[in-house]
């Protein structure tokens, strides 16, 4: 009889227990450590060798929903880079991207940075890959910025004319980086990619051959990167209950296969 | 006073999509049809702004030739009628050109010989190890190459190739799945995270209330 | 005039456009269909409509958030091309097909093919359009659990949607058959679906389910492309692994 | 003007189009540039207008509901509600519209991506059998993979994390390869096919 009940129920037993793990660190908060990532540190030892005035271009291509594991992460970059007063040109290829670099650009402390002469923001490139060839061959396309301005008249515009000016260039993507990779690649030095943790197996490539100098894996690396900068983020409260739930995921791969097996076997028998 | 309403009615919408995971319920609707509405709303606005940018701003300060892509598009609405129903095929026929241009001309320097360029490394800068591991990967890249050859049957020492092929992508493609597991789970934490603060928590005792009402009713039924 | 660094990509680009071109031109010509390996999820097409008529619930398709921009084009496309075989294939059996449409520019493409599949029984309802990725997932959870289909198609540029688009058809039970060359979505394809297409196969999907003389020529000139690329990778291991400059042969 | 039906002009269009932006790739010839530059957007525009035929298919679907009074139309009717909302915000208010996004659709945005994360388990449950070798190397894989990424088991054993970044930069970063090329391949096969009019999809 319970049986049965469980075993109608399974799906909803799962979601119970998945929830549970996740509520109980937000309750009572355990503090699991973390190892560092060594692809983190080189993205913070590349971003603090940046010297005053270096020319950053960023861009942000994801949606909303990914907020949490590119939006964090892309704070902390953020902040760091205003830390060491770069001057930063925000563009992105998605449409989302503008509203998500207006949002971060409210939450975090931009150290006195003045709009226009320090940071830009210069809002949506339409027709994805066309659209970063586009802006590749030609960095000044834009005549006005994402709120209107236009952009003839701000110091920034003039401090670039192609896109070998930039030091160092920043994307957060969720779905794959090969068109980045073309596009950008060759073009700017130092490429850093602030991924979603799901797509970094399938761009080991790109760091094993140099083309990606290194990447930030979601939040994980947003957190590993919270505890280089010694601040307690937004991330790391995340990671215990990260810890607990992804551990259910090899528990209940284990549990499934016991059931299966003894299953199977007692079948045979 | 928005600093209370605003995360009660947040919290109110994330369980309200959340209540399908118990079952399927008329508040899961609402909050799958406002996604839609609110998906949609904003489609259209920033297409529209797009179009202010890219084409009616440009068209004002004298590019006319910009009528064109336009009538191009407007001709896609002719799918409507039977009898000019052709005529939006032109334009369906320039955007797929366009597009497998773009795919076509990267197919090979980027997809093929950079791949490739990736199995060229010197032996003579190896160690031990890494050269196995050199050895194995460029085994598993060629046969997951040949994993797809559709004109020969995969038997012999071409079927034990394929193979290397086919378990090298499962342990790809396995090694996906993990890494999506933990990207995918942040977002639940993040919610949890927030639903666990003072106004919102309150929301979870009604949602837990639902459910008992739910259970025991059903049950009398 | 071709530009540096490109000219052995070009040379092989026209070699291999030369190949597909002359296989699919002799294979039409000869009428004689060449022996394709079986790709058991395309198998199951057929079957999976074969239940949705038995049953009398609907099928659903999708050809996920990709759309006709860029790199993924070629797989909307493969994806599409399945489209057109199963929506006949539907109206022949008089089965009833929704499109998932998530990309406006496929809409007018859609409406295309489901006329003239269907003619006079097409009802505009039979393609919905979802404008976002998150309110796709959220469409479908809903959907599939109010209308529990038959058959669950998933096959073209798969984006995140995938493990909802696979759960929530397993969940109401249908016949699921899935397909991408996206390398982060084909696990999910593969491991949820009950038949899935990595990659290459449902690129040659097309090929496979229409029989086509065309197309199947493109097959043949696939294969033997592919053995140049085979021979290309083992020269470069061996060059480079000696300390030759690889780069040398193919960036000129 | 019987010409204007015939099936080679959609089929020509798609050709040059092709060519364009496939040999601006190869040749250094500016005017080809120059010309794929606006060609693109011009196919941009086009595919913007598209946008109108998804909301006409997405009104009608609705709007039968609502019209027939199906069970639960008053649904359908708070879709149309919250889609003017905000639309109409983005102009009349846009402090409003930006509250709205930002503050009510985010956050709803990720309740529902969650789900990617419930049904990963449920995924797993069903899923993760070992029925074959294929699916026993697969769930190798995703075990040490989650290991990896769930910081406690690098801590207690951080020999998980060694066969995780194994599998990760050999056997995966091969097989990745492959597909790539595979994929590749397959772009090139498709694009010809309708380029010689085989794959009617698009040309009609």
């Amino acid at each position: 009889m319970a049986l049965e009940i469980l075993s109608k129920y399974d799906r909803q037993i799962i979601f119970l227990v998945v929830l549970i793990l996740t509520f109980m660190p937000a309750f009572y908060p355990i503090g699991l450590p973390l190892p560092q990532y060594f692809l983190t540190n080189k993205v913070y030892d590349a971003i603090n060798s940046l010297k005053p005035g270096d020319l950053v271009l960023i861009s942000f291509d994801f949606a909303p929903g990914v907020w949490v594991e590119l939006g964090i992460a892309m704070k902390d970059i953020m902040q760091h880079l205003f830390i060491k007063r770069a001057r930063i040109v925000i563009i992105a290829f998605d449409p989302n991207g503008p509203a998500l670099a207006h949002r971060v650009l409210n939450e975090i402390d931009l150290k006195g940075a003045v709009y226009g002469k320090d940071y830009v923001v210069l809002g949506y490139i339409p027709g994805f890959e066309a659209g970063m060839a586009a802006f590749v061959s030609n960095p000044k396309m834009f005549t006005v910025d994402y709120y209107g301005n236009p952009t003839a008249d701000m110091p920034i515009m003039n401090a670039f004319n192609t896109i070998g000016d930039f030091k160092m260039y920043i994307f957060a993507c969720y779905t794959w980086v090969d068109p980045w990779m073309r596009q950008f690649s060759g073009k700017i030095d130092i490429i850093i990619g602030v991924l979603s943790a799901d797509i970094v197996p399938q761009v080991m490539p790109y760091i094993n051959t140099g083309q990606l100098y290194s990447l930030i894996r979601g939040s994980r690396g947003a957190a590993e990167y919270e505890q280089l900068l010694g601040i307690k983020g937004e991330a790391t409260a995340f990671m215990d209950a990260a810890s607990l739930t992804v551990s259910l995921g090899v528990i209940l791969t284990i549990v499934a296969n016991y059931g299966y097996l003894k299953k199977k076997l007692g079948g045979r028998r | 006073m928005s600093e209370v309403i605003t995360p009660l009615i947040v919290g109110t919408l994330t369980l309200m999509a959340w209540s399908l995971l118990y079952r399927e319920n008329v508040f899961y609707r609402i909050a799958e049809v406002l996604m839609v509405g609110f998906g949609m709303g904003y489609t259209l606005y920033i297409s529209l702004s797009t179009l202010n940018r890219v084409w009616f701003q440009p068209l004002l300060s004298g590019k006319w030739w910009l009528i064109i892509p336009a009538i191009l598009g407007l001709l896609l609405y002719t799918i409507y009628s039977r009898r000019y129903m052709f005529l939006s095929r032109w334009a369906m026929a320039a955007i797929a050109g366009a597009g497998s241009g773009y795919a076509v001309s990267r197919a090979i320097p980027v997809m093929i010989i950079g791949q490739i360029e990736g199995l060229a490394v010197k032996f003579s800068e190896l160690s031990a190890l890494d050269l196995a591991n050199h050895i194995i990967a460029t085994i598993a890249c060629i046969g997951t190459v040949a994993y797809f050859t559709f004109t020969k049957e995969h038997k012999g020492w071409f079927g034990g190739l394929t193979r290397i092929g086919r378990w090298s992508m499962m342990l790809a493609f396995g090694s996906t799945f993990g890494a999506t597991l933990y990207a995918n789970q942040i977002f639940t934490i993040e919610r949890a995270a927030f639903l666990a603060k003072y106004p919102q928590n309150l929301l979870l005792i009604i949602a837990v209330l639902f459910i008992v009402y739910d259970l025991f009713i059903r049950k009398k039924r | 005039m071709i530009k540096s660094g490109l000219h052995f990509s070009f040379v092989l680009l026209v070699i291999a456009i030369a190949l597909y071109i002359f296989f699919i031109k002799y294979t039409v010509k000869r009428g004689v269909p060449p022996k394709i390996r079986r790709i058991p999820g395309l198998d199951a097409i057929d079957e999976a409509i074969g239940r949705a008529v038995e049953t009398g619930r609907p099928i659903f398709y999708s050809t996920g958030v990709g759309g006709l921009s860029g790199d993924v084009m070629p797989q909307t496309l493969a994806g599409l091309s399945l489209l057109n075989y199963v929506a006949r294939k539907a109206a022949e059996y008089k089965a009833s097909l929704t499109y998932l449409a998530a990309v406006p520019a496929i809409v007018p493409i859609a409406e295309d093919m489901f006329k003239s599949a269907f003619r006079e029984n097409y009802k505009p309802e039979q393609i919905l359009y979802i404008p976002t990725q998150t309110a796709l997932m959220a469409t479908v959870m809903g959907l599939y659990e109010r209308e529990k289909p038959a058959a669950n198609f998933l096959l073209g540029a798969l984006y995140w949607e995938t493990i909802i688009l696979a759960e929530a058809g397993a969940r109401a039970g249908a016949i699921q058959v899935g397909g991408t060359g996206r390398l982060y979505q084909v696990p999910y394809v593969v491991s949820l679906c009950d038949y899935g297409l990595i990659a290459e196969e449902l690129l040659v999907a097309g090929a496979y389910v229409s029989k086509e003389l065309s197309q199947l020529g493109s097959v043949i000139a696939s294969d033997i492309i592919r053995a140049i690329v085979i021979g290309l990778s083992i020269l470069a291991f061996v060059l480079g692994g000696l300390g030759f400059d690889i780069s040398k042969i193919f960036r000129i | 003007m019987s010409w204007v039906r015939r099936r080679e002009i959609p089929l020509i269009i798609f050709a040059v189009t092709f060519l364009i932006s496939l040999l601006q790739y190869y040749l250094a010839v500016p005017f080809l540039s120059e010309v794929n530059t606006e060609m693109t957007n011009w196919v941009l525009i086009m595919s913007t207008f598209a946008l109108g035929t998804g909301l006409i298919a997405l009104c009608i679907y609705h709007g039968k509901i609502i019209m027939q009074k199906k069970s639960g139309y008053f649904v359908s009717i708070i879709l149309f509600i919250s889609m003017l909302m905000l639309f109409i915000s983005y102009y009349a208010a846009p402090s409003f519209a930006d509250y709205l996004y930002n503050e009510i659709y985010t956050p709803l945005s990720i309740a529902i991506i969650c789900f990617t994360a419930f049904y990963n388990y449920t995924a797993i449950y069903r899923a993760f059998r070992v029925r074959n070798i294929d699916a026993a190397v697969f769930a190798f894989a995703a075990v040490f993979l989650m290991m990896l990424y769930a910081p406690i088991f690098e801590v207690i054993l951080p020999q998980t994390a060694t066969v995780a970044n194994w599998i990760l930069d050999v056997p995966n970063m091969g097989a990745s390869r492959g597909v790539i090329i595979g994929v590749a391949l397959g772009t090139i096969a498709i694009a010809v096919r309708v380029l010689l009019g085989y794959e009617r999809a698009y040309t009609g």
